[in-house]
């Protein structure tokens, strides 16, 4: 049993752990989860360390390549006959996928510490959950990936239904559909791949060195490109998001949000544009201009939201624009940005969702006029808040600039296949959305925290606790040490893009002073 | 002498286009009806059009052997067995709802 | 021996006839461990004595890899009804709501011994027969219970099952015409698209199409399967269905090797039609028998999707996910019957709040609907996947796209008895649910089935192997 | 590169100092002990004076170039953000004339500001939390000074932006403080998006040529303002032909950027947020929106001049709205009566001044370059110490408002002093700073021959004098008006408001002092000698001394008469303003209201973007959108209804429905199989 | 050639009887009328039988169908008491649709007919007597015999018989009418109204009135 497999099962002997204990007991059922992802934290440090010792000594030889490799791998056969195989391994983008989360996931723990309502059920339910998102992050079968891929999507509906707030039957039946549908357009995809490469196998690496022919790739690649992107809130398809975190419950719209929406520009990255680079170079720009809709509508539709709830699902909808479009910008610049953003919009909005339940549990409002001045009152929460704001507004120095950058520039570098013009105006489109995120953050937070103390017993609520301090002090310090040294996880997440950028460029096109 | 007579009846498209037509007429039969008895007797047409085919066929197309026949007898047979069960159920049925009428019959339905 | 599986049930059902004159009423429950030792038996017998090849009857009765298959699942579905009935047969605890408890199993026992020997047939004649033996049965034990809706079930099967199995009849009738002998290997010969074969093509399809309730032919499956008793439903479900599979793959790949690369179309049509209606229907359905009615015919849309294509991996995942089906399909209806036998209730809002009364049993029933939604880990996901890849293989991608919808629209139906069952409120005068020894068992077996069918490659790869020797063996 | 002395090789230990007590003061100090932390800041931010005083001597003292002008060094450079191959960010310091003159500069008003702040914010509660912000905005000030790329002096320009939103946003229990800040941050923020667009435009275009380049830019990257200065790149950038919406890509690049710069330094259409500014404490005015943020725009356009100057409309475009912003807000200046908003405008208007010193520049005419930095270094003085002294001033009387003050000068006799010799340094009295700078400017324009722009600036001169002198009437002159209305600026801890006003405390008039001598030496310095505007070829033609007496003259002049003026109106008896505010009557009032500015940018955001955009495309989200997705399933279940009523449960209808199925598929087989 | 008339007169005369009496069994009013019409119907197709040659076939035809099978619809009939009951005509639609489908099945027939190979009856000697080869080919096991569907077949009626006594039975013995568990469903009210409308449909001398239903559903 390699590493990556332990990644993936130690949450399920989580899971089982928790179902062993007693129902009463609920305290011990938090501390065994919280010792499963605590371990599971522990084991991801040291698997990034095991992978950077494999993978740095040939990160100068992958430039060339148009096969990015894949280390730590393990491949057990399974169905040999349709060429499928439990073959699980680790590479840059997935390796920072599963560090955010692991992280997420740990934070969650601690963040629904007083969860008393049939806790057991919710800490199993959770962890299957996290179980699928790695196994989607460490798969390397199309199979067993898009197996994962549908038993994350599962327990969310259990979930929200159970313990969510609000409409939460109708938005959990929501959620769930919608995103099966959209695997229903990938499994249509991947099956197309399947049997266009002489349906002989299943292995990523291997589909990627099999050349399918444009037409297939053409009508292909939207398919999982919205498939995907159905989950990773793309325009048309995104009203599932503000209904199902508002609904949902603190550690699940924090898993969902941070960690969930990111399969969507996961998948869409590592199997949309790796194993189909005409189709990715023929639909780039359509896509890229969706996603600047979705850019500039997430932010402004942000502004006016009430509900504290409503008011982060619509910004993470415009910051999962921002992973969308960099995927769709087709170069390395913007690849890279998309996994940085999907990184850092994953820690952001595990921050705001995890500081949204403390305050919810003190206020018992979401409803941000009813607030104000809190920040007297709570000023952890309130500096946790504006840290959390100022990084998803792009500030320097915390992670949200340095992905954004990324993609600004990938956005307007463009390639040689799109026509400068369009793209750079949607890149300009893009980079509107930095004022108006700034306006909707401000506005949310002043309201909230600054000025006079509005409701007379919000007077005498409590600052936070010692497992919300570190919660928050946990996350917080991910996205200044992400802001402060960008250099560790863009060494980590060069190494797969660069074979990826490859492909693209060895389908007869020169994308501008890329050596 | 009946073999000889056999030999002189018209050929094979009439004989089945007088088998269709009985077929036809069962299944008419079979869908208007209202009385279920009626509509059973309907169906021994239909299976009887059926037998009569087999044992046409093999007549026609294998004189020597004796395979359509045969698989007419099961037929008759077969028949005979639905009829049997058929008429158990009616029975059953006429115990509660004191009608045979098919068009009644639609209580299992929301 | 070839046909000791089919021997051995005949001599059961004989068996329990006669032992049921000899004990009193009181023991009728111990009637069913008989029938029970008798399947078992079987299905020893089939694992272990019986080759899966040869012939007997001079070929009239022929045994192949996957009619051995076939016969497993049918012989599993016979041993989890049979648990299932046993609640209902007199036993010393409570009167029997299902009378005549010996000559149930009687016919239960006939019934399957026709379905088992129906994949063994190689004439028009044996067929016929065994197909009849594997549907007359049915209609006298959905008439079992002593109560109008029942019995109006039971007539309104007959009259459709008659009017099918007369078409049927002529259409066989058409085809010993064209191909001028009995051997079904042979009749195929010189069979090309002429107008006659096509309308016995169209006709045998009614037939079989009855009774794997496919849309055309589906009408009668909501009422019946509400109407009969819980047991004969599961059997109808399953076991008909398999029956009805079997007859089909005999019938097309045996008689039309070369036309049904042709019927894609139509059957890909079949299938989008079948699968549509079903899942659709089933949105709005409040009794959880006639639910599972519709459910079963969608399930019959995505089987059929196995035909499309070339090569051994169409059969081999019809069959595979026809074992899948079965077993997760037994799981549910054992809570069913578990659950009408001791509330009496069938509509669905019944379940509410099962999660909290009998977790366990409402775990085995989520496990059971996700296996028929096709949720990953379960094997359904696996066994639907297959399928679709079959389809897509066959190039029918606009089939898998809607298919995959149409499995996102039975979620949706599933998800509503998995919300009765874990987000309402339980039902205070509902009685608690106890789970008796014997379908206990079942139970557990069945759903412990239903997980590792999909892990485990070996199955898969075994029943793939068997289809690749099975299609080596056809007349070309 | 000459061997350099060790201030000169680790110039990154001058920002690296108040970073250090940023995070000292921030996570540890500022919950213990308050006045510890506030000791720990000061002394951190004095020690980086210290070092920057030694810096620039070493600097000063270094061997010239070939062309005689003082070397240009990037002694550190640390690869940060590797966007790609030729285009990475390095984090490192850049020395030259003018960022180590902004290096002094900064850091001795910080440290002078700091040591004020103890004084003047004695026992607030938040009294940590604002040395962690002035700290981090020191640190990031010092960044920007120092930055050798575009993307570290981005990165430090958004630092500097959000620490001046915290610290305006300091009393954030006041509604009005927190909505300046808002506003601050965000025009700030629409402005550095202008520099951003900037900074894409400037790095694809650099881009290509770097990598056209190859070898010859192997040590450098494709934004290093090293490489962007380079004559041979310059040549190829002007040579750019690209066309969007008829202006020249270069002049695009330069007109972002300038944009960015426009908005820190609150030029005309971006200026509205200086004003609410004040709002914040009165030191961090002083330090922020008087000395060193508000210049960081003059900086970036100094710094970046040689692009600027490679297209001519750009410098143009600064210089207008330089000479037009300084005019517009001496105009406001002179009607307003809180003095912290007439220190403001008369803030925009010097750094009006300074814009058009530099858009009237050009490598013929080099002076204007040395001029606006001569005025930027003696401005920040004298600045920082008006605005000091009008702290004192509310410290003692609790209110802003220049009517509720009056006679001061009896009670408060040092700040009275100091206040006096900064406003004659201001006016541009001989022999103060203010004089040399200003006539330095003059004479710029005048010899570059924009007399227009020489105009504006001989009035705005005379107006500055008038307004200046105007406040220090009001406040010092004249007999004692007591202050009944609320505390505007309110100090809860010595709430005797009717006792008399008396002098600071030292540790607050001691840096007044400081700065009152450093206002009257700063003249002498002979930054012009220094700071020179070197010629792409290197070589510096030689530079003329003296002060330029065509010039000099008309200059004091107009100060002399706005003084006289302000005296006439203001020293006596009030009924003289009075009646002429009533005689300007309408007039007046516009530009007291500053001209409706805010009121237009409120109208735009509240009105037309919350209710007109946001509004509709939330409910458009809500209703149409979602609708969709809620009719999708309403069709599901309504097909589920059509399929379900199928079933009418009589025997004979299924039997129909069968023999269709037959029929049908005969159909379909025929048309499908026919050969 | 005398023959040749002798038998195809013959053939159409049996051809006509049996589709008239069919007709007849289809849509007589009286039901005891049309298993009358029925039992000529199969005496005709035996007739056939013994043209086509298979005499042992026509017997067993008159034998089994025409003695019991139509004997059984009798006894069913005067079960069900509805045999002085007038059934009227079915509702138009129901007629229209039956006709269509019966006519398209015909119609399909005739299409199919056109590809079918035609053949004159072949002048071949047949075997002595049928029955003696229908004996062997039932009861060899061999390659041509068909001993294992004949014992299908007796399962077949013995599972027939087995179900047809219990469902017909009246009562189980040693049990009462089971109790019907509760049904949410309105079978109960409606098998009273049912039951209501019987009374009605037995008072009044009028045949079976068309229920409500019905007409709704025609």
């Amino acid at each position: 049993m390699g590493l990556a497999s332990w990644l993936i099962l130690i949450p399920f002997l989580t899971a089982l752990a928790v179902l062993a204990v007693p129902t009463r007991r609920s305290d011990l059922i938090r501390w065994v989860a919280l010792v499963g992802t605590a371990a599971h934290l522990a084991l991801t440090s040291y698997t990034t360390w095991a992978f950077w010792q494999e993978a740095s000594p040939d990160l100068v030889a992958v430039r060339t390549e148009t096969v990015s490799r894949v280390y730590l791998v393990e491949r057990v056969p399974w169905f040999e006959s349709l060429g499928i195989d439990y073959l699980v391994g680790v590479d840059g983008v997935s390796m920072s996928m599963v560090i955010l989360t692991s992280i997420i996931i740990f934070t969650g723990v601690l963040a629904s510490w007083n969860v008393v309502h049939r806790t057991k059920e919710f800490f199993t339910l959770l962890l299957v959950l996290v179980t699928g998102v790695f196994g989607v992050f460490l798969s390397f079968d199309l199979f067993l990936f898009f197996m994962f891929y549908e038993v994350a999507v599962l327990p969310m509906y259990l979930l929200i239904g159970v313990w969510g707030t609000g409409r939460k039957e109708y938005s959990a039946m929501k959620l769930t559909l919608m995103l099966m549908v959209g695997s229903a357009l990938i499994l249509v995809g991947f099956l197309a791949m399947y049997h266009a490469n002489g349906s002989t196998t299943f292995d990523l690496t291997k589909l990627a060195q099999a050349h399918f022919e444009t037409g297939l790739q053409r009508w292909v690649f939207p398919l999982i490109f919205i498939g995907f992107g159905i989950l990773g809130a793309m325009y048309p398809f995104h009203t599932w998001s503000p209904d199902g975190h508002a609904s949902a419950p603190t550690a699940v719209s924090m898993l969902h949000a941070g960690v969930l929406m990111k399969l969507g520009g996961y998948g869409a990255l590592r199997i949309g544009v790796y194993l189909l680079p005409e189709g990715a170079q023929y639909w780039g720009l359509f896509f890229m201009a969706v996603t600047t809709i979705n850019i500039v509508y997430g932010s402004l539709g942000a502004i006016t939201q009430k509900d504290l709830k409503y008011f982060t699902a619509y910004s993470s909808v415009s910051h999962c624009g921002f992973v969308l479009f960099g995927v769709a910008t087709l170069n390395l610049m913007g690849l890279k940005g998309a996994v940085l953003q999907m990184f850092s919009h994953g820690v952001m909005t595990g921050l705001f969702f995890a500081l949204i339940g403390m305050v919810y549990g003190r206020t018992h409002t979401r409803i941000i006029p009813e607030m104000g001045g809190l920040g007297k009152v709570m000023p952890w929460l309130a500096a946790c808040f504006y840290i959390g704001g100022m990084a998803s507004l792009g500030l320097p120095g915390l992670a949200g600039f340095i992905a954004e950058s990324h993609i600004f520039l990938g956005g307007f570098f463009g390639n040689s296949w799109t026509n400068p013009i369009l793209s750079r105006t949607l890149t300009v489109l893009a980079t509107l959305s930095i004022v108006v995120t700034a306006v909707y953050v401000l506005r949310g937070l002043a309201t909230v925290f600054q000025g006079p103390v509005r409701d007379p017993h919000h007077a005498e609520l409590t600052d936070a606790t010692l497992t919300e301090r570190l919660s928050t002090g946990i996350l917080v310090a991910t996205l200044v040490v992400t802001g402060m040294v960008p250099g560790l996880l863009i060494d980590l997440i060069e190494g797969t893009l660069f074979p990826i950028v490859n492909r693209l460029q060895a389908t007869g096109m020169a994308i501008p002073g890329h050596s | 002498m009946v073999e000889y007579l056999q030999s002189l009846t018209p050929d094979l498209n009439t004989w089945l286009m007088f088998t269709s037509a009985l077929f036809a007429l069962g299944i008419y039969g079979m869908l208007s009806r209202r009385n279920a008895v009626g509509v059973l007797l309907s169906l021994e047409l239909c299976l009887n059009a059926g037998a009569v085919n087999f044992a046409l066929f093999n007549r026609f197309w294998s004189p020597v052997q004796v395979d359509g026949a045969v698989m007419s007898l099961f037929v008759i047979a077969i028949a005979a067995a639905e009829v049997v069960v058929a008429m158990a159920i009616f029975v059953a049925l006429f115990g509660y709802r004191r009608t045979v009428d098919v068009t009644q019959l639609n209580l299992v339905r929301e | 021996m070839l046909m000791l599986p089919e021997l051995l049930i005949i001599a059961t059902a004989f068996a329990v006839l006669l032992v049921d004159l000899f004990i009193a009423e009181r023991q009728r429950g111990h009637l069913v461990l008989l029938a029970l030792a008798g399947v078992l038996a079987a299905l020893v017998a089939l694992v272990t004595i019986t080759p899966d090849t040869g012939a007997l009857f001079g070929g009239r009765f022929t045994m192949d890899p996957l009619a051995w298959w076939l016969k497993l699942t049918l012989l599993a579905a016979a041993a989890v009804t049979l648990t299932l009935a046993q609640p209902m047969l007199a036993t010393h605890k409570q009167a029997p709501t299902l009378g005549a408890g010996s000559e149930f199993m009687t016919l239960l026992l006939f019934n399957l011994a026709g379905m088992l020997m129906l994949p063994s047939t190689r004439d028009l004649v044996f067929f016929y027969v065994a197909l009849e033996l594997a549907t007359i049965p049915l209609f006298l034990l959905t008439a079992w219970r002593r109560e109008s809706l029942s019995s109006e079930a039971g007539l309104k099967y007959v009259l459709m099952g008659a009017l099918s199995s007369a078409l049927m009849l002529y259409g066989l009738g058409i085809l010993y015409g064209v191909g001028r002998t009995m051997n079904l290997d042979l009749i195929g010969r010189n069979l090309f698209p002429s107008p006659p074969v096509i309308m016995a093509i169209a006709m045998v399809f009614a037939g079989l199409g009855f009774k794997l309730t496919l849309v055309p032919f589906h009408m009668w499956a909501p009422e019946v399967y509400q109407g009969a008793p819980t047991p004969v439903t599961a059997w109808l479900s399953v076991a008909s269905k398999a029956a009805g599979l079997s007859a089909l793959m005999l019938l097309t790949y045996r008689v039309f090797p070369r036309l049904l690369p042709q019927w894609g179309l139509y059957l890909a049509l079949l299938a989008t039609v079948t699968m549509t209606a079903g899942n659709l229907a089933a949105i709005t359905q409040t009794n959880i028998k006639r639910f599972m009615a519709f459910s079963a015919i969608s399930q019959a849309g995505y089987l059929i999707m196995g035909f499309l294509g070339a090569g051994p991996n169409g059969p081999a995942s019809m069959v595979f996910y026809l074992m899948v089906y079965a077993v997760t399909n037994l799981a549910v209806f054992a809570v069913i019957a578990l659950h009408h036998q001791q509330t009496g209730r069938e509509d669905i809002t019944s379940y509410r709040g099962l999660s909290q009364t009998n977790p366990i049993l409402a775990l085995t029933m989520m496990v059971g609907l996700f296996g028929l939604a096709g949720i990953p880990p379960l094997s359904g996901f696996v066994g639907k996947f297959f399928l679709f890849s079959v389809a897509s293989k066959a190039g029918y991608n606009w089939l898998v796209g809607i298919a995959a919808v149409n499995s996102t629209i039975s979620l949706y139906y599933y998800l509503r008895i998995i919300r009765q069952m874990y987000i309402e409120a339980p039902d205070p005068e509902l009685p608690k649910l106890t789970t008796p020894r014997l379908l206990g068992t079942a139970l557990a077996v069945t759903t412990l089935a239903s997980v590792t069918l999909g892990l485990v490659p070996w199955v898969f790869e075994s029943v793939r192997f068997s289809a690749a020797v099975w299609l080596e063996a056809m007349p070309k | 590169m000459p061997d350099l002395s060790f201030i000169l090789s680790h110039a990154w230990l001058i920002p690296a100092l108040p970073l250090a007590s940023f995070l000292l003061v921030g996570l540890v100090l500022r919950p213990l002990h308050k006045p510890l932390a506030g000791a720990v800041a000061t002394a951190a931010v004095f020690a980086a004076a210290g070092l920057s005083w030694w810096l620039a001597f070493d600097y000063l003292h270094l061997p010239k170039t070939a062309g005689g002008a003082l070397p240009v060094l990037v002694p550190t450079s640390v690869e940060w953000l590797r966007f790609q191959e030729g285009l990475s960010v390095h984090l490192g310091t850049l020395l030259d004339p003018i960022s180590v003159m902004l290096l002094v500069v900064v850091t001795t008003v910080s440290a002078l500001v700091h040591l004020y702040s103890t004084g003047y914010l004695h026992g607030e509660d938040g009294y940590g939390r604002y040395f962690t912000f002035l700290n981090l905005f020191t640190f990031s000030m010092l960044g920007l000074v120092l930055a050798p790329n575009l993307v570290q002096m981005y990165v430090c320009w958004e630092l500097v932006g959000a620490s001046s939103f915290f610290l305006i946003g300091y009393y954030y229990d006041r509604p009005s403080a927190v909505s300046a800040s808002k506003k601050a941050f965000i025009v700030t923020r629409f402005a550095d998006l202008g520099f951003l667009l900037g900074i894409l435009v400037l790095g694809y275009y650099a881009f290509t040529i770097h990598a056209g380049m190859g070898a010859a830019a192997a040590g450098q990257q494709a934004l290093d303002f090293a490489f962007l200065t380079r004559p041979d790149v310059l040549s190829q950038l002007q040579a750019l032909q690209g066309q969007f919406l008829g202006i020249g890509t270069l002049t695009l690049a330069a007109v972002l950027i300038y944009t960015g710069g426009a908005g820190k330094s609150a030029m005309f259409p971006l200026h509205i947020w200086l004003p609410d500014a004040m709002e914040g404490p009165t030191p961090v005015s002083a330090l922020i929106h008087a000395a060193t943020m508000v210049v960081a725009g003059v900086y970036l356009v100094a710094r970046s001049f040689p692009i600027f100057a490679a297209s001519a409309e750009a410098l143009q475009v600064v210089m207008v709205v330089g000479a037009f912003t300084s005019l517009f807000a001496a105009t406001i200046g002179c009607t307003q009566d809180d003095i912290k908003r007439v220190l403001a405008f008369s803030t925009l208007s010097q750094l009006g001044y300074m814009m058009f010193a530099l858009g009237v520049a050009s490598y013929e005419h080099p002076l204007g370059y040395t001029a606006s930095m001569f005025h930027l270094f003696t401005h920040a003085f004298f600045k920082a110490l008006l605005f000091l002294g009008a702290g004192s001033v509310i410290h003692a009387v609790h209110t802003n408002n220049i009517w509720q003050m009056g006679g001061l000068r009896k009670y408060m006799p040092i700040t009275h002093g100091l206040f006096l010799l900064a406003t004659l340094a201001i006016a541009g009295i001989p022999p103060l700073a203010g004089f040399f700078s200003k006539d330095e400017i003059l004479a710029a324009a005048l010899h570059s021959g924009h007399t227009v722009v020489f105009g504006v600036g001989l009035l705005v001169a005379g107006m500055t004098a008038f307004y200046m002198f105007r406040i220090y009437f009001v406040t010092f002159w004249g007999e004692r008006r007591l202050s009944h209305l609320h505390h505007q600026d309110d100090h809860s801890h010595d709430d005797h408001s009717h006792a008399d006003p008396h002098e600071s405390p030292a540790v607050m008039w001691i840096p007044m002092a400081v700065l009152g001598l450093l206002t009257i030496g700063a003249g002498f310095v002979p930054i012009p000698e220094w700071v020179r505007l070197v010629p792409l070829d290197g070589k510096l033609p030689e530079a003329h001394h003296g002060v330029d007496l065509a010039v000099a003259i008309p200059g004091t002049l107009a100060g002399v008469i706005g003084i006289a003026l302000a005296w006439f109106f203001y020293a006596g008896d009030p009924q003289r303003a009075n009646s002429a505010v009533l005689k300007l009557g309408r007039f007046y009032a516009v530009i007291k209201a500053k001209f409706y500015f805010d009121e237009i940018y409120l109208f735009v955001t509240k009105s037309i973007i919350f209710r007109l955009i946001a509004g509709p495309i939330a409910w458009f989200d809500r209703m149409v959108v979602d609708g969709l997705v809620n009719a999708t399933g309403w069709v599901t279940r309504l097909g589920g209804t059509a399929v379900n009523a199928s079933q009418t449960g009589q025997v004979q209808t299924y039997g129909s429905w069968l023999m269709s199925g037959v029929v049908l598929a005969v159909v379909v087989l025929w048309a499908t199989t026919r050969q | 050639m005398v023959g040749q008339a002798v038998a195809n007169v013959l053939f159409y005369l049996i051809v006509a009887v049996s589709l008239w009496l069919a007709w007849s069994v289809v849509s007589s009013r009286r039901i005891l009328r049309a298993a009358v019409a029925l039992m000529g119907v199969l005496g005709a197709s035996a007739g056939l039988y013994l043209l086509l040659g298979f005499p042992f076939l026509a017997g067993v035809q008159v034998l089994v169908y025409v003695g019991g099978i139509v004997v059984l619809l009798v006894f069913a009939v005067m079960l069900t008491r509805s045999q002085e009951l007038l059934e009227d005509h079915p509702s138009d639609l129901r007629h229209k649709v039956a006709v269509l489908a019966g006519g398209a099945f015909f119609g399909v027939h005739l299409w199919a007919l056109r590809g079918m190979p035609s053949a004159r009856a072949p002048r071949v000697s047949l075997p002595a007597s049928d029955t003696e080869m229908l004996g062997r080919a039932l009861l060899s096991t061999g390659a041509d015999g068909y001993a294992l569907p004949f014992e299908v077949v007796s399962l077949i009626l013995l599972a027939a018989m087995i179900g047809g006594i219990v469902i017909a039975r009246k009562t189980q013995p040693g049990q009462a009418a089971t109790t019907e568990p509760v049904h949410p469903l309105a079978a109960d009210a409606a098998l009273t109204a049912a039951g209501s409308a019987e009374q009605l449909a037995e008072s009044a001398p009028a045949p079976v009135s068309p229920p409500v239903r019905e007409a709704a559903h025609g």
